[in-house]
C-alpha cells in the first residue's frame, strides 16, 4: 500500500511529470491560459493515462512479453485507438462534455505525456495497481502543474510585464521557478 | 507560427472513418501491408542488434563484478532456487526473473566473494548498485553504482566521490554511517557520508545493510566450489 | 540542389526554428540537454527519424487515403524509432542509457508528423527531404545551444572535456530540470529581447524623439 | 486669481491616509535591524559580508534594469538582506551576490517590478542558490570560532569554488534531527535566542518576532499567515509527537529550530506573493505549515520552508481568485430561495 | 465601544470635528448676488420659469420640477434676475443657472404665506407639498425627498432611520442641526412616519456627538416608536446600506434600495426641513454649511442662502490661509475639489472644508503591492486591488463581473492605499465608462430594430 501511496505522490510532487519529466509541454504551453481550460485538459489528460496504463499493462502481460521490440509500434497504435474510443463514447454519451473537450481529446495523441506513461511503466515494471497508482499521479501532476500555471498568467495578463518578456520565454522562466518550488518535495517518503 | 497547438491537432485530426471514398477493405488493407512492412523492418533491426546489446549488457556487468571483487580470476552465477544458491539454472526456470547472485573465485580456486545487485529508493529515484561481500568475514569488498539519478555535484557523490566510495573496501556489515570525524567507537563498521549528501550516501549503506541481511545466510549455507 | 529546396532547407534552420520560433519538440529539448553528448545523440536520431520518414511520406503519399493518413504517418515514424532505438542501443549503450525513454518519445515529437503533415504530404521528393533536414538541423543547433550552455556552467565541461579551470564552481542547478526551463526561456528572452529592440533602433525617426523620451524620463524620476 | 491658482483640484478622497508604501517597505527593513544584529554577534564579519554581497546583487540589478526612483521604495533591498538572513554564515560573497541578482531579475523585473511578482524573490534566489550550489549552501560553519574570524570563504574569487575549511561543520537543530534521530538536540531556550548552527538570520527568533510584533502592532504587516503558521506547525507536530514521541520531535523544537520563525514572520507575509483576502491568508498559512512538516518529517531534505512558501506562492493566484470576499448584499449559496 | 452597533469594514480617517462642533449656527450677511443652478438634486434638471430683470422675493420659484424625480428650485434672496446662463457648477461641470442681484435695500423678509395642518393631509398630498417646497436630501447626495416617501408599490416602510452619523471628517452641519433643531427633527420624522405609516423610526449618531444625542433623547416622543442608537464612529457609517447594516443588521441586497428590506433612510437636516415647511410654508431656500478647515481662519457653521457664491462665503469666514492648498465642497473623503471660487453653495452642500498643505493626498503613485488593505476597508466587501488593476488595463466588463456596480465610491479603498492609487476615482471613470458603452448598444439595438421594421 505504501508502495503504491509513494508511486502516486512521486509522480505528483517529486518527479512531476510536467516540471521534472518535461512530459506534455506542448498541452502545458498551449491550454495554460485560463484555468477552466487547464481543469478540462487534466482531467481529460487523467482518464486517457489511466486508460492507457491499463492497457499497456495488458499489452506487456499478454502480447508484448514475447516481442518487446514492437513496443513503440503498439503503444501508439493503442493511444490513438483509445483516444478514438473515449471520444466516440463520450460524443455518444455527452455532447456538451464532448464540445468543452473536442479539441483536447485528439491533442492527447500527440501528448508525450501518454507515450512517457506507457514506456516508463514498461521499464520500471510496475504491477497492474502500480501502473494505476503512476497513472493518477502523473495526471494529478499535469493538472496541478496546469492550473497552477493557468492562474499564474492570468495573474501577469494585469502586470506591467515589460514587452521583450512578454510570450513564451516568461512562461518558461515561470515554469522554471514552479520547478525550483517543487525540488523541495525531492526525496518525499523515499528516506530512511 | 502555431502556439496553438489545439488548432495543430485539430488539423490533424483524423477524418472519420465512416465518410470514406475509399473502401473499407482497401484501408486495411494498406494498413495492414504496411504494418507488415513495418514489422519486418523492425524484426530485421532487432535480430541484427540484439546480439550486441546482449553481449554489451553482459560485459558491461561483468566488469562491475570484477570490479566489486578485486579482480578475480573467473566469475559464476549462482541462481536462487527455493531457498539454497545452485551454480546452474534448473531447465525451466526463467534466467530473467530468478534472482541471483555472483561468486568469484582467485588464482588459487578460494573464493573471492559474492557480487549482489541490490537497489531501493534514494533521493531521487531508485538506486541500483552491485557490491561484493565476503560472507564469512562479513565484510563489503567494494560496491559500484550501476544507475541512480541523485543530485549532481552533490548525491552522486555515491558515483564520484573517490574518498566515499573507497571506504567500502572491508567495511564490516552491519555498517553504519556517521558525520565525518564523529566515530561512535565501532571504527571498522563506520563509513563517513558525504557532507551535504546524507540521504544518498545513506541510502547506499541501506541498500547493502538490506540485501547483507537477506543474502547472508545463504550465502554462508552455500557448500559448493570453494568452500572450506 | 535547386534554388527551391534550398530554400526549405535554410528556412527550417534559423527563420522557422521548430523549437524556438514554433515551440515545437520541447520534451527532448529540455528534457535531454543537460549534457551535450546527450544532445548530439538525441539531434542525431530526431534528424534520421525525421529525414528518413519524411522521405518516405513524400515517396507514398500520394497512395494513401487521408483517412488513414496520420495512422500511416504514426506508423511510419513509430517504425524509424524502433530502428534508431536498437541502433543506439547496440551502438552507444550509455548514451541509451542517459536518453532512457525519451528515444521512444520521438514518435511523438510533434516536429516530425508537423513536417509530415505540412510539408512532406503535399512536396516532392527533394524538397521535402530538404525541408526535413532543415527543421531536423534547426532541432539539432537548439539542442546543442541548450546542451552548450548547461554543460559548461553546469558542469565546467563540454563533451565532457573540461573547458573551465578546475576551480570552477559548477552550477549544479543547470543540470536539474529547472535549469532547462531557465535555459531554454533565457534564450526565447533574449530573441524576443533582439526582436522588440531592433525594429526600435531602426524606426527611431529623429534624435528629438530620443531627446523627448529623455525628458519625459527625468521628470518622471 | 493667485488665491485660485494655488488651489488643488483632485479626485476625493482628499486626506492623506496614515501610511505610504515607502514607509511600509523601509519598516520593515528597521525591523529587521536588530536580526540583523543578533547575526553579527553570532557570526561576525562574515555575516555582514554574506548580507552585503546579496543586497548588492538585489539591488544594482534593480538599478541596471529600472529607473533609480524604483531603488528607492527600498523594496529591493528588503530582498537582498533577507535572502543574505537565510544564507549560511561560510557562503562565498559571490554566490550571495548571484542568489540576489536572480532573486530580483527572475522573479521580479521580468514581471514588471514591483507588486507584479509571483514568486518571493529572496526565496526564488535562496532556491536557486540550493539547487546550484548545493554543497556551499549547506554547510554550516564552526561553532566557537573567534568573533572577529570569517566563517568560511567568504571572499572566495567570483565563480571559483569556496576553499573548504577543513573540520567539521556545525549541526543545525534541523540536521540533528534529521539525520541523527533528534541526539544531542539543543535546548528549546538556545533555539530561542539563537545559540545554535544555521543560517545567518534564523537561529535567533527572538529578535525576528520581536520585528514581526512592531511590525504588526504598526499595522504594517498581515499577521494571519505567520499566526496561521505557528498553530498549524504546533499542531501537527503536537499530533505526530503524541503519537511517537520518540520519531517525531514537539511543536517546540519545531517552531524554534531552521529558518520557520524567518519565514513566517518575513516571506509569507510578503504582500504581493501572499493571497489579498484574509480567508486566503489563512488557507496560505496553513498550507505552508502543513508543507513546512511534510518536508521535514517525510522529505529528504531536513529544511522544507523556503519550498513550503514557494510552493504556496504559486498557489496564490488561485487562492485569490478561489476566495473573492462575498460583496454585501450578494446572494449566499442556499439562501437563493 | 466594540459593543455599539456597526458594520463591517471601514476606516478612521482623522475627525477634526473640533474645529465648529461647539460653534452655535449663524446666519451669514446676505450676499450682492446669488446664483442658482436649476441642477441641484438627482434626477432631472428642474425648468427655469423666470426671465431676465423679473423681481423675485424670497420663496418665490424660480424653476419647476420637470417630473416626479425632480425638484424645483426658489429665490433664495429678494433681489432682480440679472441673468440666465450657464454657470460652473461645484460638481465640475457647468449648468444653467439664474444669477439674481441681491436688492440692497430689502429686509430680505418672505412673505407670510398659509400652511395647511399637516394632520389633516392624506399622505400624496404630503409628497406633494414637500416637492413643492423643493426638499432634497440634505446629507449630500441631494436626491429629492419626497421620492422616497411615496414607496413604489409592494413595497412597505417597516422602519424609518434617521441618519445623523455625519461620517465625513470636519462637517458638522447635522450635528449642529440636531443639537439646535431637535424638536423640528422630531416633529419632521412624525410627519414622514404619518406619511409612510412607518410603525417605527431609529435616530442613528455617531458616539463622537454626545450632546446631539442628549438634545434627541430629550425630546423623544412619548406616543411613536422611536428611539435613539448611539454608533460606533467609522466611516462610512452615514452610507445608506452601512446605516442598514449596523443598525437592522440587515445587508440591502446588492443593486437594490434598502426599501427592498423594508428601510427608508432620511437625513436628520431633511426632517427638520420638512418639518419648517410645514410650519412656516417657506421652501427649502437656505442650509446649514459648515465652513471649516486647517486652511481657512475663522471656521464656523453658518446658515447660508442657496446659491451664495464661494467666494463670499470664505470671505464672511475670514478667508483663507497661506497653507490652504485644497477646497473641498462636502465632506474630504467623498466631496468635490473647486478649482474656481464662482461656485455657487447647492441643496447638497454640506460643508466647504479647506485643506491645508501638510493633509491633503499624497499625489505620487506607487505600484500596487497587494497589502489588502483597501480589502479591509471597503464596505461592500469588494477587492479594490484587483478592480483596480483591472482598470489599468481597461478591462470594464471583468470590473462589472467583480461587482463595480456595488462601488459606491465612498473613497474608504484610496484613502486607506499606502501605493496613494485613485483606485475610487478609477472606479468612477470605469462606471461611467460602463454606462457609455451599454447606452451605445442600447442605440445600436433600437437602430438595428428600427431599421428591421422600416
Amino acid at each position: 500500500m505504501s508502495g503504491l501511496v509513494w508511486i502516486f505522490v512521486s509522480a505528483m510532487f517529486v518527479s512531476n511529470f510536467t516540471l521534472a519529466m518535461f512530459l506534455g509541454l506542448c498541452a502545458f504551453l498551449g491550454v495554460s491560459g485560463k484555468i477552466a481550460t487547464a481543469l478540462r485538459m487534466g482531467a481529460a489528460d487523467t482518464f486517457v493515462l489511466v486508460l492507457t496504463s491499463l492497457a499497456v499493462w495488458f499489452l506487456n502481460k499478454f502480447v508484448l512479453a514475447e516481442a518487446p521490440y514492437l513496443r513503440v509500434i503498439a503503444f501508439i497504435v493503442v493511444i490513438a485507438g483509445l483516444v478514438q474510443i473515449v471520444e466516440m463514447i463520450i460524443k455518444k454519451a455527452s455532447p456538451t462534455l464532448f464540445r468543452e473537450l473536442g479539441i483536447y481529446l485528439p491533442l492527447i495523441t500527440t501528448n508525450c505525456a501518454v507515450l512517457g506513461l506507457a514506456m516508463i511503466q514498461t521499464n520500471k515494471g510496475y504491477t497492474l495497481g502500480e501502473g494505476v497508482a503512476f497513472a493518477l499521479g502523473g495526471g494529478a501532476g499535469l493538472t496541478l502543474a496546469l492550473v497552477l500555471m493557468a492562474s499564474i498568467r492570468e495573474e501577469v495578463e494585469l502586470a506591467d510585464v515589460p514587452e521583450f518578456a512578454r510570450g513564451v520565454g516568461l512562461v518558461f522562466i515561470i515554469a522554471g521557478s514552479l520547478s525550483l518550488a517543487f525540488m523541495g518535495f525531492a526525496g518525499l517518503f523515499s528516506a530512511a | 507560427m502555431s502556439n496553438d497547438p489545439a488548432s495543430a491537432a485539430t488539423q490533424a485530426m483524423p477524418a472519420a472513418p465512416a465518410a470514406a471514398d475509399v473502401p473499407a477493405w482497401k484501408l486495411l488493407a494498406i494498413l495492414g501491408g504496411g504494418g507488415a512492412v513495418a514489422g519486418m523492418i523492425i524484426v530485421s533491426a532487432y535480430q541484427w542488434s540484439k546480439p550486441t546489446i546482449d553481449e554489451n549488457k553482459r560485459v558491461r556487468l561483468d566488469a562491475a563484478v570484477r570490479e566489486v571483487l578485486k579482480g578475480p580470476e573467473r566469475c559464476d552465477s549462482l541462481w536462487l532456487v527455493g531457498d539454497a544458491l545452485t551454480p546452474t539454472l534448473p531447465a525451466g526456470a526463467d534466467a530473467a526473473t530468478t534472482d541471483r547472485v555472483f561468486i568469484g573465485f582467485r588464482k588459487d580456486g578460494t573464493r573471492a566473494g559474492f557480487a549482489i545487485v541490490a537497489a531501493d529508493f534514494g533521493f531521487a529515484d531508485e538506486v541500483k548498485l552491485i557490491f561484493g561481500f565476503d560472507a564469512e568475514a562479513g565484510k563489503v569488498l567494494g560496491f559500484k553504482v550501476l544507475g541512480s539519478k541523485e543530485t549532481p555535484g552533490l548525491g552522486d557523490g555515491i558515483e564520484k566521490n573517490e574518498a566515499f566510495v573507497k571506504e567500502f573496501d572491508g567495511v564490516a556489515t552491519p555498517i553504519a554511517g556517521v558525520k565525518k570525524g564523529s566515530s561512535r567507537g565501532a571504527p571498522d563498521h563506520e563509513v563517513d557520508t558525504i557532507t551535504g549528501a546524507t540521504i544518498s550516501s545513506k541510502t547506499v549503506i541501506r541498500i547493502i545493510n538490506g540485501a547483507v541481511e537477506k543474502w547472508q545466510p545463504k550465502l554462508r549455507a552455500y557448500r559448493g566450489e570453494g568452500a572450506r | 540542389m535547386s534554388a527551391t529546396a534550398r530554400d526549405d532547407l535554410i528556412r527550417g534552420v534559423w527563420r522557422e526554428n521548430p523549437v524556438l520560433v514554433t515551440t515545437l519538440g520541447l520534451c527532448p529539448t529540455l528534457a535531454v540537454t543537460n549534457t551535450v553528448a546527450n544532445c548530439v545523440a538525441m539531434g542525431l536520431a530526431t534528424f534520421f527519424v525525421l529525414v528518413a520518414s519524411c522521405y518516405l511520406v513524400a515517396l507514398v503519399a500520394k497512395w494513401i487515403p487521408g483517412e488513414i493518413r496520420i495512422t500511416a504517418f504514426v506508423l511510419i515514424i513509430a517504425t524509424f524509432v524502433t530502428v534508431a532505438d536498437m541502433a543506439i542501443e547496440a551502438l552507444a549503450p550509455d548514451v541509451h542509457k542517459a536518453l532512457g525513454a525519451f528515444i521512444a518519445l520521438i514518435v511523438v515529437n510533434c516536429i516530425i508528423l508537423g513536417r509530415q503533415e505540412a510539408f512532406a504530404s503535399k512536396n516532392p521528393v527533394l524538397n521535402s527531404v530538404a525541408d526535413a533536414a532543415g527543421a531536423g538541423i534547426g532541432f539539432m543547433v537548439t539542442m546543442l545551444m541548450m546542451g552548450t550552455v548547461r554543460e559548461v556552467i553546469g558542469n565546467g565541461t563540454l563533451l565532457g572535456h573540461r573547458v573551465l579551470p578546475a576551480s570552477y564552481e559548477p552550477w549544479v542547478v543547470m543540470m536539474l530540470p529547472p535549469g532547462g526551463f531557465l535555459t531554454l526561456g533565457t534564450i526565447l528572452l533574449l530573441i524576443k529581447w533582439k526582436k522588440v529592440r531592433k525594429p526600435a533602433v531602426a524606426d527611431a525617426p529623429a534624435p528629438a524623439a530620443a531627446a523627448s523620451g529623455a525628458v519625459s524620463g527625468g521628470s518622471a524620476a | 486669481m493667485s488665491e485660485q491658482t494655488r488651489l488643488r483640484v483632485s479626485a476625493s478622497p482628499h486626506l492623506a491616509g496614515p501610511v505610504d508604501t515607502p514607509t511600509v517597505m523601509w519598516s520593515v527593513v528597521a525591523s529587521l535591524v536588530p536580526v540583523l544584529c543578533a547575526a553579527v554577534w553570532f557570526f561576525g564579519p562574515s555575516a555582514l559580508l554574506v548580507v552585503a554581497g546579496a543586497t548588492a546583487g538585489a539591488v544594482l540589478t534593480e538599478a541596471a534594469f529600472k529607473k533609480a526612483t524604483a531603488v528607492r521604495d527600498g523594496s529591493a533591498a528588503i530582498t537582498g538582506v533577507l535572502l543574505g538572513l537565510c544564507l549560511p554564515a561560510g557562503m562565498p560573497c559571490w554566490m550571495a551576490f548571484v542568489g540576489g541578482a536572480f532573486g530580483i531579475g527572475a522573479g521580479k523585473l521580468l514581471f514588471g517590478g514591483l507588486g507584479q511578482n509571483i514568486f518571493n524573490p529572496a526565496l526564488l534566489g535562496r532556491a536557486f542558490l540550493q539547487a546550484a550550489f548545493p554543497l556551499a549552501i549547506t554547510t554550516w560553519p564552526k561553532t566557537g570560532l573567534p568573533w572577529s574570524s570569517l566563517r568560511g570563504d567568504n571572499l572566495a574569487f567570483p565563480f571559483t569554488s569556496p576553499q573548504v575549511i577543513d573540520g567539521t561543520t556545525a549541526a543545525t537543530p534541523l540536521g540533528v534531527m534529521k539525520f541523527e534521530g533528534g541526539v544531542g538536540l539543543p535546548s528549546v531556550m538556545d533555539m530561542l535566542f539563537g545559540r545554535t548552527g544555521g543560517s545567518l538570520g534564523e537561529t535567533c527568533d527572538a529578535m525576528i518576532l520581536l520585528g514581526g510584533a512592531y511590525l504588526v502592532l504598526r499595522g504594517l504587516m498581515n499577521w494571519r499567515p505567520p499566526v496561521a503558521i505557528f498553530l498549524t506547525v504546533a499542531v501537527f507536530s503536537g499530533i505526530l509527537h503524541a503519537i511517537d514521541g520518540a520519531l517525531y520531535q514537539g511543536p517546540l523544537p519545531m517552531l524554534f529550530s531552521g529558518g520557520l520563525t524567518l519565514g513566517a514572520v518575513y516571506m509569507a507575509t510578503d504582500p504581493v506573493t501572499s493571497p489579498i483576502t484574509p480567508k486566503g491568508s489563512w488557507i496560505f498559512g496553513i498550507g505552508i505549515g502543513v508543507l513546512v512538516v511534510l518536508i521535514r518529517v517525510w522529505g529528504g531534505l531536513p529544511e522544507g520552508v523556503m519550498y513550503a512558501i514557494l510552493f504556496m506562492n504559486a498557489f496564490t493566484p488561485f487562492i485569490n481568485r478561489a476566495t473573492q470576499p462575498r460583496v454585501l448584499g450578494a446572494a449566499t449559496k442556499g439562501a437563493t430561495s | 465601544m466594540s459593543f455599539l452597533a456597526t458594520f463591517r469594514h471601514g476606516v478612521h480617517p482623522p475627525e477634526h470635528k473640533e474645529l465648529t462642533s461647539a460653534l452655535t449656527t449663524r446666519r451669514m450677511p446676505f450676499p450682492a448676488e446669488v446664483v442658482l443652478p436649476v441642477r441641484q438634486h438627482a434626477g432631472k434638471p428642474a425648468k427655469v420659469v423666470v426671465k431676465k430683470g423679473d423681481h423675485v422675493e424670497r420663496g418665490d420659484i424660480v424653476a419647476v420640477a420637470d417630473g416626479f424625480v425632480s425638484a424645483p428650485v426658489h429665490a433664495s434672496v429678494t433681489g432682480e434676475v440679472s441673468s440666465i446662463e450657464w454657470w460652473p457648477h461645484p460638481d465640475g461641470s457647468s449648468a444653467p443657472a439664474v444669477r439674481i442681484a441681491v436688492s440692497p435695500h430689502s429686509a430680505q423678509i418672505a412673505r407670510e404665506r398659509t400652511v395647511p395642518d399637516w394632520r389633516g393631509l392624506e399622505p400624496a398630498q404630503i409628497v406633494q407639498a414637500v416637492q413643492d417646497a423643493g426638499v432634497v436630501g440634505l446629507g449630500g447626495a441631494a436626491f429629492p425627498t419626497h421620492v422616497k416617501l411615496a414607496p413604489p408599490k409592494g413595497t412597505k416602510v417597516d422602519t424609518i432611520l434617521l441618519n445623523g452619523c455625519e461620517c465625513e471628517p470636519y462637517l458638522t452641519t447635522d450635528h449642529r442641526v440636531m443639537v439646535e433643531q431637535a424638536d423640528r427633527v422630531i416633529h419632521g420624522l412624525r410627519i414622514m412616519m404619518r406619511c409612510t405609516g412607518a410603525p417605527r423610526a431609529v435616530i442613528g449618531i455617531e458616539m463622537n456627538k454626545p450632546d446631539a444625542i442628549e438634545a434627541i433623547r430629550r425630546v423623544l416622543p412619548k406616543d411613536l416608536n422611536v428611539e435613539v442608537l448611539p454608533l460606533r464612529v467609522k466611516y462610512p457609517q452615514g452610507a445608506e446600506k452601512m446605516l442598514v447594516e449596523s443598525v437592522l443588521g440587515l445587508e440591502v441586497p446588492s443593486g437594490k434600495l434598502p426599501i427592498s428590506v423594508g428601510a427608508l433612510v432620511q437625513n436628520v437636516a431633511s426632517a427638520a426641513t420638512i418639518a419648517e415647511v410645514f410650519e412656516t410654508g417657506l421652501p427649502l431656500i437656505e442650509r446649514i454649511v459648515t465652513v471649516t478647515g486647517l486652511g481657512i481662519r475663522k471656521p464656523a457653521n453658518l446658515i447660508v442662502p442657496v446659491g451664495t457664491l464661494l467666494r463670499d462665503l470664505l470671505a464672511a469666514c475670514g478667508g483663507m490661509t497661506d497653507d490652504a492648498r485644497e477646497i473641498v465642497f462636502g465632506g474630504p473623503m467623498m466631496g468635490q475639489a473647486q478649482g474656481n471660487l464662482d461656485v455657487p453653495v447647492t441643496k447638497g452642500t454640506t460643508g466647504v472644508v479647506v485643506l491645508s498643505d501638510a493633509e491633503v493626498a499624497r499625489e505620487h503613485v506607487h505600484p500596487c503591492i497587494r497589502c489588502g488593505k483597501c480589502l479591509d476597508a471597503c464596505p461592500v466587501f469588494l477587492n479594490p486591488s484587483l478592480l483596480g488593476r483591472y482598470a489599468q488595463r481597461d478591462r470594464w466588463e471583468d470590473m462589472e463581473s467583480h461587482h463595480l456596480n456595488d462601488c459606491m465610491l465612498c473613497g474608504a479603498c484610496s484613502y486607506v492605499c499606502p501605493s496613494n492609487i485613485p483606485l475610487s476615482q478609477m472606479f468612477g471613470a470605469a462606471k461611467t465608462m460602463l454606462r457609455r458603452t451599454k447606452a451605445a448598444d442600447a442605440a445600436l439595438a433600437a437602430n438595428a430594430t428600427a431599421t428591421v421594421k422600416s
